[in-house]
């Protein structure tokens, strides 16, 4: 029987290994992991490359796994926000490596590693300096970069309901980079607020077949990133 | 062709074989023809999540008559029916599924397999003919694991299993293993390796019938299958 | 006011022109905008290009439209059908250009255009006669084919609810190209079963944001095509 | 800066100002900061569609406080609603309406603009600075009409239209129109030219705070922006 429910978070991660490649959903804490991220400082997995949208704020979820000093390098395409102290300490200090992505060539680059497309052509970014070393070619007289697919080990998700099958959806734009990811990577692992039988979710509302999922572990009440930054929390 | 010793395996007996190489929790897809019998003999106790490249994950055998909806069917554009926990999706999305690796088995049929694993299974070439290629060159490229069922020679008796495929290509170096009327052919990097031969046909009579060197497995083995008349009644 | 709701088939296609790009929707007649097609026929544009997976059956909808001598070429992958005959007929006599696609390269083509990405990369087709004359690339080890994006001037399609923004759902595997040839034309023609009032789809349900749909016309109880080649219909 | 004919437009009235440029129907992307108040002077009887990056089309003004939720933030990742008729879809479909050229508007501040409508909007390039981009390039690569509201100069007082861009660019080429603290100025073949004045700011003035040459439309005519202190009442 197909069943790909685990029953906790340290059963979902625990074959993380180390230098692994892991995509973390969010876009800052909207549908940001933030179990499974915190779950994956418990497990210990060092020298990661960790491509998510931002790098977390306060000293929780993704700041928290960069400054536990997990991450080797971050990909990213905003790494900076109104709290986020951990990383941009660590960058200055030449400790963790960045590569800058353009927000929507970084979806593109995650859904195309995930649909089997190797390389894509784009106009975002070119003739700027994030084009640099980059190839370009024009096609019908405009210039555009071509941009590589990113896949990964791991993905790291936030859903809302999620069944046997890995069939997941979403809450709201908490669905941001979860989708996309889920395809990119070799084992994508979504923490849901509920389980529910197969079937419940119509098949017309899926938006994350099981294909793409590997792991489902049911988180009911996830924590807000921001509450427990006002709570004063740093975790671990 | 009455001669069981002659024709070897029935449609139904290689499908069977087939089936019996499918892993519980597999996503397969399956061709037109003889591979779409494979479901039927996918063992017990192993759950199949079936994929079909217009759009459903999770479908489930044909309806009962009357109950045909012309938008739940399958590549074939057969009717089918859902299983719980199935899903809808684009067809952008189906064919990220089949490109992208995700999909573990596609079981198909092909009018050649050759030693170095090509596979030519949309076209003969012939002038005149409408060129038509479907899904078959995103599945061929895309899945995982690309096995072949299908008759041994052609209906007049021309081998498909070639050193080199003569009709147009539909991916280079793609099969693993091929189950024919005369048993299960593994493609090796030396070409073809018979691993398993239909009872009762000689392993010269399979050569015969072959364009390519084949090689036999140390450990070869009758096919396991049911007699053709037992396992056509599940069909 | 946003409304693009129309009140009949022919307000739909009054400015398709002559020589114009369509891409059609339906795998075989599933999901085929057959009313649509059929209007296309009496609104009169010629020499069009038309992309659509299949090129129709009997002597309605798209074998309708190719009989009437309306289409130039088509780009499709499968051309042929048990019951087609009128392609056939004018690609043997030359009357009519093929370019033939593989479906997964069609549609991604299709969603390329959709998404402003120019071109891409796919392993579909390599060491094939389809990818004779087309660049081919290596990366990581392995060839693959450059393929161009697909935009057009109309998309005419088949979905099941749609509201005056052109949000739209579908039905079954009835969706197929739907919602990527919505994306990838200027203007893309939806018939729907039913209209329903903005809000009614559920934001976590809309499969096409209206944002990529140009107009909206009920259809309430389409014709299928199979049931109209039963009667013995040919169109007109 | 309390005299009216130095200071120009306030933040308010170069919202209302470009607001007026955005048609019925039209599809609108706005930048976090002066941009974001741009809804708030949509004329009555057009029906704008807000898109957000971050995966949201139809999003409506900020809730009633303990209305908020997490996951209903637009791109800047302040709380907003929904309107009927909206739709939640991931981030590469969000970005294919943009970078697509489905996005009719884009309204967003700059730190310079050139004459030639370069854009630089994200990073002054200065060393120890933290590189940040988010959706900048992607939005001004994409979207159709690429406009801009920003002070006419910086707080230090240095021009932010300019000849060439010191700043690392966001996308070159691609801006249309610039509204600011003194006027509004199309991006022409030949360079800014200044189609609409602050009420009592002299062209002179508006040249003496602008690095690159200036025309000035024959019809020039002053914004018709309200009182700022009617307009300010809005937000």
């Amino acid at each position: 029987m197909m069943d790909k429910r685990v029953p906790d978070v340290p059963a979902a991660l625990a074959d993380v290994q180390d230098g692994a490649m892991v995509l973390i959903g969010g876009f800052g804490e909207s549908g940001s992991p933030i179990e499974l991220i915190h779950g994956l400082i418990d497990q210990g997995a060092r020298g990661l490359t960790v491509v998510s949208n931002n790098t977390g704020n306060g000293e929780v979820g993704l700041a928290a796994l960069i400054k536990a000093g997990r991450v080797a390098k971050m990909v990213c395409s905003y790494p900076r926000s109104s709290n986020s102290k951990v990383f941009p300490e660590l960058y200055r200090k030449g400790e963790i490596e960045l590569e800058l992505v353009p927000q929507g060539t970084l979806a593109e680059r995650i859904r195309a590693g995930g649909a089997g497309v190797p390389a894509f052509y784009t106009p975002t970014g070119a003739g700027t300096v994030l084009a640099e070393g980059k190839e370009t070619r024009d096609f019908d007289g405009r210039t555009y970069v071509m941009e590589r697919a990113i896949r990964a080990d791991f993905a790291l998700v936030r859903a809302e309901l999620g069944d046997r099958f890995g069939n997941l959806t979403f809450n709201k734009a908490g669905r941001n980079f979860g989708p996309v990811m889920c395809m990119a990577a070799k084992t994508a692992i979504a923490q849901v607020r509920r389980f529910v039988p197969a079937g419940e979710i119509d098949p017309e509302h899926v938006v994350t077949p099981g294909i793409f999922v590997g792991r489902v572990v049911e988180v009911p009440e996830p924590a807000q990133e921001s509450a427990l930054i006002e709570q004063g929390v740093s975790y671990p | 062709m009455s001669d069981k010793t002659r024709t070897g395996l029935s449609r139904a007996q290689m499908a069977w074989r087939a089936a019996q190489d499918i892993p519980d929790g597999a996503y397969v897809n399956l061709g037109i023809g003889i591979p779409e019998l494979v479901a039927d003999y996918v063992p017990a106790g192993r759950e199949v999540v079936y994929h079909t490249e217009n759009g459903i994950l999770g479908f489930g055998p044909a309806p009962e008559p009357g109950q045909e909806d012309p938008d739940l069917i399958n590549a074939g554009k057969k009717p089918v029916t859902l299983l719980p926990g199935a899903a809808f999706f684009h067809h952008a999305d189906s064919f990220a599924m089949i490109r992208g690796g995700h999909i573990d088995y596609c079981i198909l049929g092909a009018m050649q397999v050759a030693a170095n694993g090509d596979i030519a299974n949309w076209s003969t070439g012939a002038a005149g003919a409408i060129p038509a290629v479907g899904g078959a060159m995103d599945l061929v490229a895309g899945v995982r694991n690309v096995l072949v069922i299908t008759e041994h020679t052609t209906r007049e008796g021309e081998p498909k299993l070639m050193e080199r495929c003569s009709y147009p290509l539909t991916a280079p170096g793609v099969v693993k293993r091929v189950f024919t009327t005369f048993g299960v052919f593994d493609v090796t990097a030396s070409g073809f390796l018979l691993q398993e031969i239909a009872p009762g046909v000689p392993v010269e009579q399979v050569r015969a019938a072959t364009a390519a060197p084949l090689a036999v497995a140390d450990s070869l083995k009758e096919v396991a299958a049911p007699q053709p008349e037992k396992a056509a009644a599940h069909v």
